[in-house]
């Protein structure tokens, strides 16, 4: 019984850790302009997710060793040093998108100006940090984002032709008003929003942090085939929502309000507000995940002690990383930038670093010193890795020249 | 006496830069205790050369990436701030002996304390100066 | 000396001929007993190539199995590297840092796999 | 020793990867320092130019509308609070102001393109007003009858529309 909760709960955190402020805007603003003709990245990305994330927590499961221990070893401490830079760099802008999702979502329930707002997110956030616990804090936001479902039911209670949203989804176009250009950029924005590296750095030193061995690989196997692919039904239910009540009255998303509009038009106050629970849920969920990804990444380069299992004072150095990252995202987030923008521009990046976070995982998963014999990679796994190994590398070569060309997606 | 945890396999056959370096340290009693981050080779007359020790620490890393002169001042400075007569005893706070090297695996376990190395000076300095003074610091968050 | 110092030697045969930069070391434990413990850490044999991506993930010295296309790819380029042992050394010149190998330094030869 | 004087060349990969990194941080810090957005102009060479930005302005600006409409009426079904309705509102209030700002500082390049400016930003105008009156009457609490309120925006809506279909031709 104990077991099955603790799967129950690993899903849900899976969940949380798969839908974030990326995923929340993204598929709301591609469902608004491009109605289901982009679902089908969401599932190209949540399988990509899946194959990842479980060889990253089978490798943490197995030596102990998380994704940017990883990174060093297999690259070397000069490319492993510009990797670093690079993740570190787009996590904090990720940061600042998380902490100003949160603000905004509270703004909307007491009509506080969100920026007032980030400076008390931003404490809540370190406090979290600071003191609750790895597994408390994977239950409460993992459990609270379930509320997101709602998007589901408001699907289902407008009740749209399944048949049509189906062949949107397995037959897309180009819609008529936009160009190849955009179609592809988006297509981008949205297969970052669902691989975003810290999901990885996030789940792989989880699984340190959990203490995970052996036992724990088919528990692991179950959280990514269940709660990635739930994480990606709820971002399919954004996009329909937004395609089946936005985009008929040519509304395009341009704030976080607008993601949850649908589902207080159809359903009504109560939804609205289980909606906004899910959306500040979600992203206070992120905004942790990807404060402790700061200090992840660099205690990890670095052979540092880290992690939540230990008190602050025996992983100073940790906790001051992940202090200097919040209050770097709150200065950023004050100066009054377009949240949403800068959502948009660190899910496009971290599209274009995806293969420095991936391609070790990769090898190392293969590597029987690190897994041991009968734990490696199998065949079909590793066909389909590295298919999406090249698609990785294609995405990430495309993404700055598209930015340009479409000026980030107007 | 130091004694590694294991003892080693004689005749086992390792490459450096695959299997030893950027490994992380764990010291004597399992804390993380910095990288693997430069070896030390010794060569005898007869031409034979030797892995006699792990490197590791600030000035260390610096070296090894190319930025020599940093990297010799960042030790410099480092020796005169804390080679204390008990730290001669042990030679240099940035060198492991290779024999006190245990299991060598994804992790590489050293029969040292983490706090006679250099790797670890800043934890203890941000302890006292930044961490120490916030409460909760020395509870583990409660499960 | 350090590795890293060692890994900026060139190895260049007798006839002059540039075999390329060191990239790793082989070490096999069977030294003199050192602290009274254990073997010392005699390095073997120096693998000298070109350097970069490929002859950091030991597909061929770690044998990591997969996945296929990547196995092909940098074990090619890993296999391009030589072996050259370490009692082949003629001498070090540590200003130009190069080491010089004896004439038939490809008498005992030795390959990546071990 | 003279291991310090020559500088380790670094591998193609690192000076690759840091390169871009620093290609993409300028370009990041750049676009979103200038706060560039979808409805951001420049200037306009051509009248082809002023044609495709009077679009993009006309499109986010009925965007604004369709949201406050929808957002009115889900307030008058009494399916959201007033706090919600009055930030969503005055969000899309920001936005139409930005677009009519931008709007009416990007110099027309010919004669064509003065009929043009003269209709969007009579538009833009009327939809502001309406919107704003809007916003007043759910800061005031007026939270049922806000459909009624919002009643001018549909005919915003569709001369906005129709102003589309003209240039889309």
């Amino acid at each position: 019984m104990k077991k099955l909760l603790g799967v129950a709960l690993g899903v849900l955190s899976a969940i949380g850790g798969f839908v974030d402020m990326g995923d929340l805007v993204a598929n709301a603003e591609t469902g608004a302009r491009f109605n289901m003709n982009l679902a089908w990245v969401v599932l190209v990305g949540v399988i990509g997710i899946i194959v990842y994330a479980e060889m990253s927590g089978r490798v943490a499961a197995l030596c102990g060793r998380p994704v940017f221990d990883l990174v060093r070893e297999r690259l070397g401490p000069r490319f492993g040093m510009a990797n670093l830079l690079a993740s570190f760099f787009i996590n904090s802008l990720t940061l600042t998108a998380e902490i100003a999702g949160v603000a905004l979502s509270l703004s909307l329930v007491s009509s506080v100006n969100y920026l007032f707002l980030i400076p008390v997110v931003a404490f809540l956030v370190w406090l979290v940090c600071w003191r609750m616990s790895f597994v408390m804090m994977e239950r409460i936001f993992g459990l609270l984002g379930l509320c997101l479902l709602v998007f589901a039911v408001t699907v289902w209670k407008i009740g749209p032709d399944w048949n049509e949203l189906f062949s949107a989804t397995t037959h897309p176009h180009v819609p008529h008003s936009e160009t190849v250009f955009t179609y592809a950029y988006f297509g981008i924005a949205l297969f970052g929003a669902a691989m975003t590296p810290y999901e990885v750095f996030f789940f792989s030193s989880g699984a340190v942090e959990d203490g995970w061995t052996k036992k724990d690989l088919g528990e692991n196997k179950i959280n990514v085939l269940i709660g990635f692919p739930l994480g990606a039904l709820l971002s399919l239910a954004i996009m329909a929502c937004a395609h089946l009540v936005l985009a008929p009255r040519n509304i395009g998303v341009d704030q976080l309000s607008q993601v949850a509009l649908p589902v207080a038009s159809v359903m009504g106050r109560l939804a609205l507000a289980i909606a906004l629970i899910g959306i500040f849920a979600a992203t206070f969920g992120a905004a942790l995940e990807t404060s402790l990804s700061a200090g992840y990444v660099v205690a990890q380069y670095l052979g540092w002690p880290w992690g939540k299992h230990n008190a602050p004072r025996t992983a100073t150095r940790f906790h001051v990383v992940i202090a200097l990252a919040i209050v770097g995202a709150t200065l950023f987030g004050l100066t009054g930038v377009d949240p949403v923008k800068v959502t948009e521009y660190s899910i496009v990046l971290s599209a274009a670093a995806l293969p420095l976070t991936y391609f070790p995982i990769l090898v190392i998963a293969n590597d029987p010193r690190y897994v041991g014999p009968d734990h490696t990679n199998g065949r079909f796994l590793n066909a389909l890795a590295s298919v999406y190994l090249v698609i990785l590398v294609l995405v990430a070569i495309a993404t700055i020249p598209l930015m340009i060309i479409t000026k980030g997606g107007s | 006496m130091n004694v590694p945890a294991t003892p080693a396999i004689a005749g086992r056959v390792l490459h450096a830069t695959l299997d030893l370096l950027d490994r992380q340290l764990r010291d004597r009693n399992g804390k993380l205790c910095g990288n693997v981050d430069d070896l030390e080779i010794t060569r005898d007359e007869s031409g034979q050369m030797f892995v006699t020790a792990i490197l590791c620490g600030p000035g260390i890393l610096a070296y090894r990436m190319g930025r020599r002169r940093l990297g010799r001042w960042l030790e410099e400075a480092n020796r005169r701030v804390h080679d204390t007569p008990s730290h001669h005893e042990r030679g240099e706070r940035t060198r492991i002996p290779i024999e006190l090297a245990g299991e060598i695996g994804p992790t590489i376990e050293v029969a040292v304390d983490v706090d006679d190395l250099a790797s670890h000076d800043m934890e203890r300095w941000t302890l006292q100066h930044i961490i120490g003074h916030i409460p909760g610091n020395s509870s583990r968050a409660h499960q | 000396m350090r590795i890293s110092d060692l890994l900026e030697y060139s190895v260049v045969s007798a006839d002059g001929a540039r075999l390329g930069r060191i990239s790793d070391v082989r070490v096999i434990q069977d030294g003199p007993l050192i602290g009274g413990i254990q073997a010392a850490f005699r390095i073997d044999a120096l693998v000298v190539g070109r350097g970069g991506l490929a002859e950091r993930l030991g597909y061929v010295r770690g044998r990591v199995e997969g996945p296929w296309m990547l196995r092909v790819l940098f074990g090619r380029l890993e296999r391009r590297a030589q072996v050259v042992a370490v009692a082949d050394i003629a001498n070090w010149d540590d200003d130009t840092r190069t080491i010089h190998l004896v004439a038939d330094h490809h008498r005992g030869r030795r390959t990546l796999e071990t | 020793m003279p291991l310090g004087k020559r500088r380790r060349r670094l591998p193609a990969g690192v000076a690759g990867v840091a390169g871009v990194a620093g290609v993409v941080f300028v370009l990041t810090a750049g676009a979103l320092a200038s706060g560039c957005s979808e409805h951001s102009v420049g200037p306009a060479r051509t009248y082809d130019d002023y044609e495709r930005k009077s679009r993009t302005s006309a499109e986010v600006a009925l965007s604004a509308v369709e949201t406050v409409r929808l957002l009115a009426e889900t307030s008058s079904d009494g399916n959201a609070w007033g706090a919600y309705t009055s930030v969503s509102i005055s969000e899309q209030e920001d936005t139409l102001a930005e677009v009519q700002g931008d709007y009416a500082s990007i110099q027309p390049p010919d004669h064509r393109s003065d009929d043009l400016r003269a209709e969007l930003t009579d538009l833009l105008s009327t939809a502001t007003d309406h919107v704003a009156a809007v916003r007043i009457a759910v800061r005031r609490g007026n939270l049922d009858g806000l459909e009624e309120i919002a009643q001018p925006l549909i005919d915003d809506s569709d001369a906005l529309q129709q102003f589309l279909d003209s240039i889309e031709r």
